[in-house]
């Protein structure tokens, strides 16, 4: 089973619970119950932030855990948007499309050993990934990497699970003083391990180089600008190392956001440019 | 039995758009809903007026390199660079669900020379694989913006307007539409060339030029530095164009900028459209396009209007 | 001892606008804020680096009928058509409060001639009432919308624009600058013109045209029909105006056109802008051009720049 | 003492409440010292909606109430404005700049009687009015005029005040079923008399005409799309029945929203635009 794509829905969701659970990083818990029964780990749902016009775009947000009825959101306030879905009182209702996009196989068994990378907000799809893997029985190693200590999210979440969890922290704040791909390194992944990597682009590529470095699986989540979700404004699009021009890009809504990493172009990719 | 009885019962919404006969007014702009199959998950597609494609192009196109959005107050800038498909693939693969399904089909064509176009037009029409043809001649986005001058578009250029429209004209038998740019001093010139052309309608607007400087990085938002505005922020730009037109005009236009509802859709006709376009606003709400559609029916309800047509140009000033 | 030490201590925000020193890049547009009396009560308007008055003619003019304004998606439309006190009335009763708080002026005129221009800008050069002059070329709420053809601006005419800059020209030995319509196929032509008729520098933009038609009433929402569009919604397409003319200019630009944040003004300066000018905004937040200011002067700390000339025209392609 | 123009204040005020007192009319009462110490009765206020850039102009908004530290705004939801507002919960703080404008004149002493005619929500600026002309001994009646009885709003208020009440409904759906122009007439106003009105356009104009049929004062509070607030975009105009060019246009914002209505050109006011 990979996750997506299946059936998409558009469903106006009732805010349960929104609330603060570190310095500007919200969860918010949604009743969804027609996108919660599809939704696969690594998918994701495009929000409404604003009844109004403005932001006009939605937000694409992963779903963090999935439910019976419900998913959970975790996120970063970074800019208007997320600042406005940060002051949704729970009650209120917001317009949400979703499952979308290609999600984590959760259901490979070509690996004997599963790692989770995350660097800070990117955490937020693992959750439901743990939480997947250890249902039929994979007990994945998680490595949280994050610039300090405060951005460190969801540490007991895995290690509830059974997680072995390494943290490390741009700042020495928390855990280690090192970056997620250094951790990664120093665990010493092999041809049998499986890496996903979630985070800001510049720690998804050295991540990824030292996973294949090691002679690993690495499957990466990335993150676009999207305007549709739907694979059809063609925005969201990464350069892929396919040749063929048909193929040269990959729309990270529809292809992805999981991507096998050989399938990315990173030399391609301008790092200045990056959300 | 017709798919959905409740639309084909309102005879009062059906307009003739300059030979291809809609059901409605409503259809999508180009390149804001993929080949339909997209957004078939939402609504049935069927129900539109018509589909209008992504602008097809003679070889696939793998478009600019990415970042190609940016959000604008309102609005966004796009720099795809018309990645698509290509003709081809069209055909075989697109086309047939479209048919499939009985969408009336407006088939956007993009391409660099009137011969290209010619061979694009043709081959819709021999294939079926579309009711009408829209041609984009002023897609923003497909020249390098760095060049000191600023790009100049087909539709920039009245005479060149004239010397596609008539070559794409004597290449096909089905309704032609000529897509313009906002980007000139006065909407009416290349409105009336595409007239001149024997085009059979006129689709106004495509996106505006702009830009979006990130001042983190004193870089560029889109790495191919201008993009094309569209989205709320541009309707009065593009309601204006199409009042403008509308009155020098006698064949039928396609209004397009920043329409999200009904109100903003009645606004086009009443300017002086005969079908509008939905397009950004699907980004948001995708199901937009049906939305304004049903809104339209209960604003003829509630105004006692019996055909849509009566509002065809219908402002009091 | 100055008014406000710590703006002229940081000398760093200085920029020569076209032989106006102007101590900090930070002005306002013309038309949004009066004859700067309006605003003083909510910040001290000798802070910008120069307040812009609303277009002067020689005439006191009452404007357009009513309604002049409405709201669009992240904008507004006005058709106020130039309603001022006329020249003298300024030069008795607007320009001595200007002159005793001690603000830079940028004198806007209106004209409907060369010769009227020359008068206007004589005059206020006479009076001393202005420190440079600007020249708007480009009101696009002058003109009878109902006549079939688009009203002809003299800003979208390059020849009309070089024979009534060098007849400004020959009439001032102020710093003179010329302010344009976006309405132009390609904002280089206008801009080179302007150069070509010997003036200091260009201002960019003036609203875009657009209109708004109220579906309940079916008519158009600005007595006048067509008005012209400002605010944040066409910032884009301002940011690309002014990064085109940059590119072949050498004469200086004042940048216009949804700037609400120093963010927003940055964009502007990285695009090429040696000067900026906050208007629309104003509306919203009557301090926004000093916010505007002090963002700009947080910027340079954040980013260690030691003066803001050092933004100008400093994207990074 | 003419209400205004004095100092004007651009404060960030708390909404202490905001309840729906009828159908889609709304109070909100906020705290603002300033503004409330220099507001006079018929004076306004530019509030902002929303704190994103959508609306982009703010809403002008009488003051119904004055108090001490605080202000009270009676308000209908008449669009996207006006439905942010209504949705804004107590506790938050809104950006409110005023007080603007040219309000009632409550001091003059020229007229024995004094007549106050709302209409619908134009009712919103009376409340202030009625209480400073009993504050010095004058006890004005008023006439509350609505399309339905739901929109009657305010006839507590002044009936303890001690006004007499007059109230007419377009249905009889409460009161008497009349214009407020025809009560007015009927209550025989003379040259002793100062009329206030504030309500639609055609309701304005009716009154007005009645009024000065009647051979009384007449003063109109006026509406108009407004930018600034402060007579610097010129948008808010209204033909004014001076000949001269430089008269022809009063800006309803500072040199109203109160005017004599002899100041008014109404004929040459297009009440198909009207808003
Ligand atoms: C598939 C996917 C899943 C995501 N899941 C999460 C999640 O679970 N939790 C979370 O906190 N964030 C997630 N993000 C990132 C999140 O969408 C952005 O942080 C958010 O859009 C920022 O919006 P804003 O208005 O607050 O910021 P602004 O800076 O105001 O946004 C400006 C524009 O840039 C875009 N943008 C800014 N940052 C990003 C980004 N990193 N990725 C994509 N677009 C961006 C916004 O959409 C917006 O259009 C995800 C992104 C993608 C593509
Ligand atoms: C001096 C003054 C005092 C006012 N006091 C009150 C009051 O105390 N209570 C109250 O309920 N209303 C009052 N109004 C009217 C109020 O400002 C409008 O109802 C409100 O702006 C509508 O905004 P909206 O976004 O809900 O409606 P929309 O219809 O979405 O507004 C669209 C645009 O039209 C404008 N607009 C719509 N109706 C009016 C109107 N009647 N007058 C002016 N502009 C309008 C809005 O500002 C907006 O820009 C007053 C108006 C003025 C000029
Ligand atoms: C992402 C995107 C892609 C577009 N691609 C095309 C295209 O391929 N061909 C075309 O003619 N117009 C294209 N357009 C322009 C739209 O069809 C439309 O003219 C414009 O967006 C204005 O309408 P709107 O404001 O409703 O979006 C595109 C617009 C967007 C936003
Ligand atoms: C209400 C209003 C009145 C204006 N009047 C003038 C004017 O008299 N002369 C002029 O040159 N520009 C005038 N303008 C244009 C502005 O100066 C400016 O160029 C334009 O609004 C774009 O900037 P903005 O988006 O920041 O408002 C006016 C704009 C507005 C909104
Ligand atoms: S967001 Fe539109 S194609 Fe991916
Ligand atoms: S609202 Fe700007 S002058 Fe009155």
């Amino acid at each position: 089973m990979t996750g997506g794509p299946g059936a998409r829905f558009l469903s106006d969701c009732e805010v349960l619970a929104n609330d603060e659970v570190a310095p500007e990083q919200w969860r918010m818990r949604l009743r969804a119950p027609s996108i919660a029964a599809e939704a696969k780990p690594g998918q994701f749902c495009m929000m409404l932030t604003n009844p109004t016009q403005y932001p006009f775009l939605r937000r694409p947000m992963c779903f963090e855990q999935i439910f019976d009825q419900e998913v959970t959101i975790l996120y970063k306030v970074e800019g208007e948007g997320t600042a406005l879905m940060a002051g949704t009182p729970p009650g209120q209702r917001i317009q949400v499309q979703g499952p979308l996009g290609i999600g984590f196989d959760t259901d490979d068994d070509a690996f004997a050993r599963h790692i989770i990378v995350a660097g800070g907000i990117g955490v937020a799809s693992f959750p439901s990934l743990a939480k997947a893997l250890t249902a039929r029985g994979v007990i994945p190693e998680v490595i949280i990497a994050a610039r300090h200590a405060h951005l460190i999210l969801c540490e007991d979440f895995f290690r509830e699970l059974g997680c072995e969890v390494h943290v490390a922290t741009d700042d020495g704040s928390l855990g280690e003083q090192a970056f997620a791909c250094d951790v990664l390194t120093r665990l010493k992944p092999d041809s049998d391990t499986r890496v996903y990597a979630c985070g800001p682009m510049i720690m998804m590529k050295t991540t990824s180089d030292a996973a294949i470095a090691a002679g690993a699986n690495c499957v990466v989540s990335l993150e676009a600008q999207m305007a549709c979700g739907d694979g059809a404004c063609l925005g969201c699009v990464v350069e892929s190392t396919e040749e063929a021009e048909g193929e040269a890009m990959v729309r990270v809504c529809v292809d992805g956001p999981v991507f096998d990493t050989t399938r990315i172009d990173w030399a391609a990719h301008n790092l200045a440019y990056a959300p | 039995m017709p798919r959905d009885a409740t639309d084909t019962d309102d005879m009062n919404l059906a307009v003739n758009m300059g030979g291809l006969p809609m059901k409605n007014p409503v259809t999508v702009a180009s390149g804001t809903f993929g080949y339909g199959q997209e957004y078939n998950q939402y609504f049935d597609i069927t129900r539109l007026g018509a589909v209008t494609t992504k602008s097809l192009s003679l070889k696939v196109r793998a478009g600019n390199k990415p970042p190609r959005l940016v959000e604008t107050p309102a609005g966004l800038l796009n720099a795809i660079g018309l990645q698509n498909v290509g003709i081809e693939t069209y055909l075989s693969e697109k086309a047939p669900f479209l048919r499939k399904q009985g969408a009336t089909i407006i088939g956007n064509i993009y391409g660099h020379s009137p011969d290209e176009y010619v061979e694009l037009a043709s081959r819709l029409e021999q294939e079926s694989a579309a009711d009408a043809i829209e041609a984009n001649l002023s897609c923003p986005n497909v020249h390098d913006a760095k060049t000191a001058s600023g790009a100049v578009l087909v539709s920039q250029d009245p005479d060149a307007i004239i010397e596609y429209t008539k070559a794409i004209r004597s290449a096909t038998t089905l309704p032609l539409f000529i897509k313009l740019s906002p980007n000139v001093a006065d909407i009416q010139e290349p409105a009336l060339a595409v007239q001149e052309g024997g085009a059979d309608g006129v689709c106004l607007i495509n996106t505006l030029l702009g830009m979006s400087i990130n001042p983190k990085t004193r870089r560029p938002r889109l790495s191919n530095i201008v993009g094309g505005l569209s989205g709320p922020a541009i309707r009065p730009v593009a309601v204006k164009m199409v009042w403008d037109a509308a009155r020098v005009l006698s064949i039928p236009i396609i209004g397009t900028g920043g329409i999200c509802t009904a109100n903003d859709a009645i606004e086009f006709l009443l300017a002086g459209a005969t079908a509008v376009s939905v397009g950004s606003m699907t980004f948001r709400q995708p199901d937009a396009p049906m939305q304004v559609l049903d809104g339209i029916k209960t604003y003829l309800k509630q105004h006692r209007i019996e055909r849509v047509e009566e509002l065809i140009g219908a402002m009091e000033v």
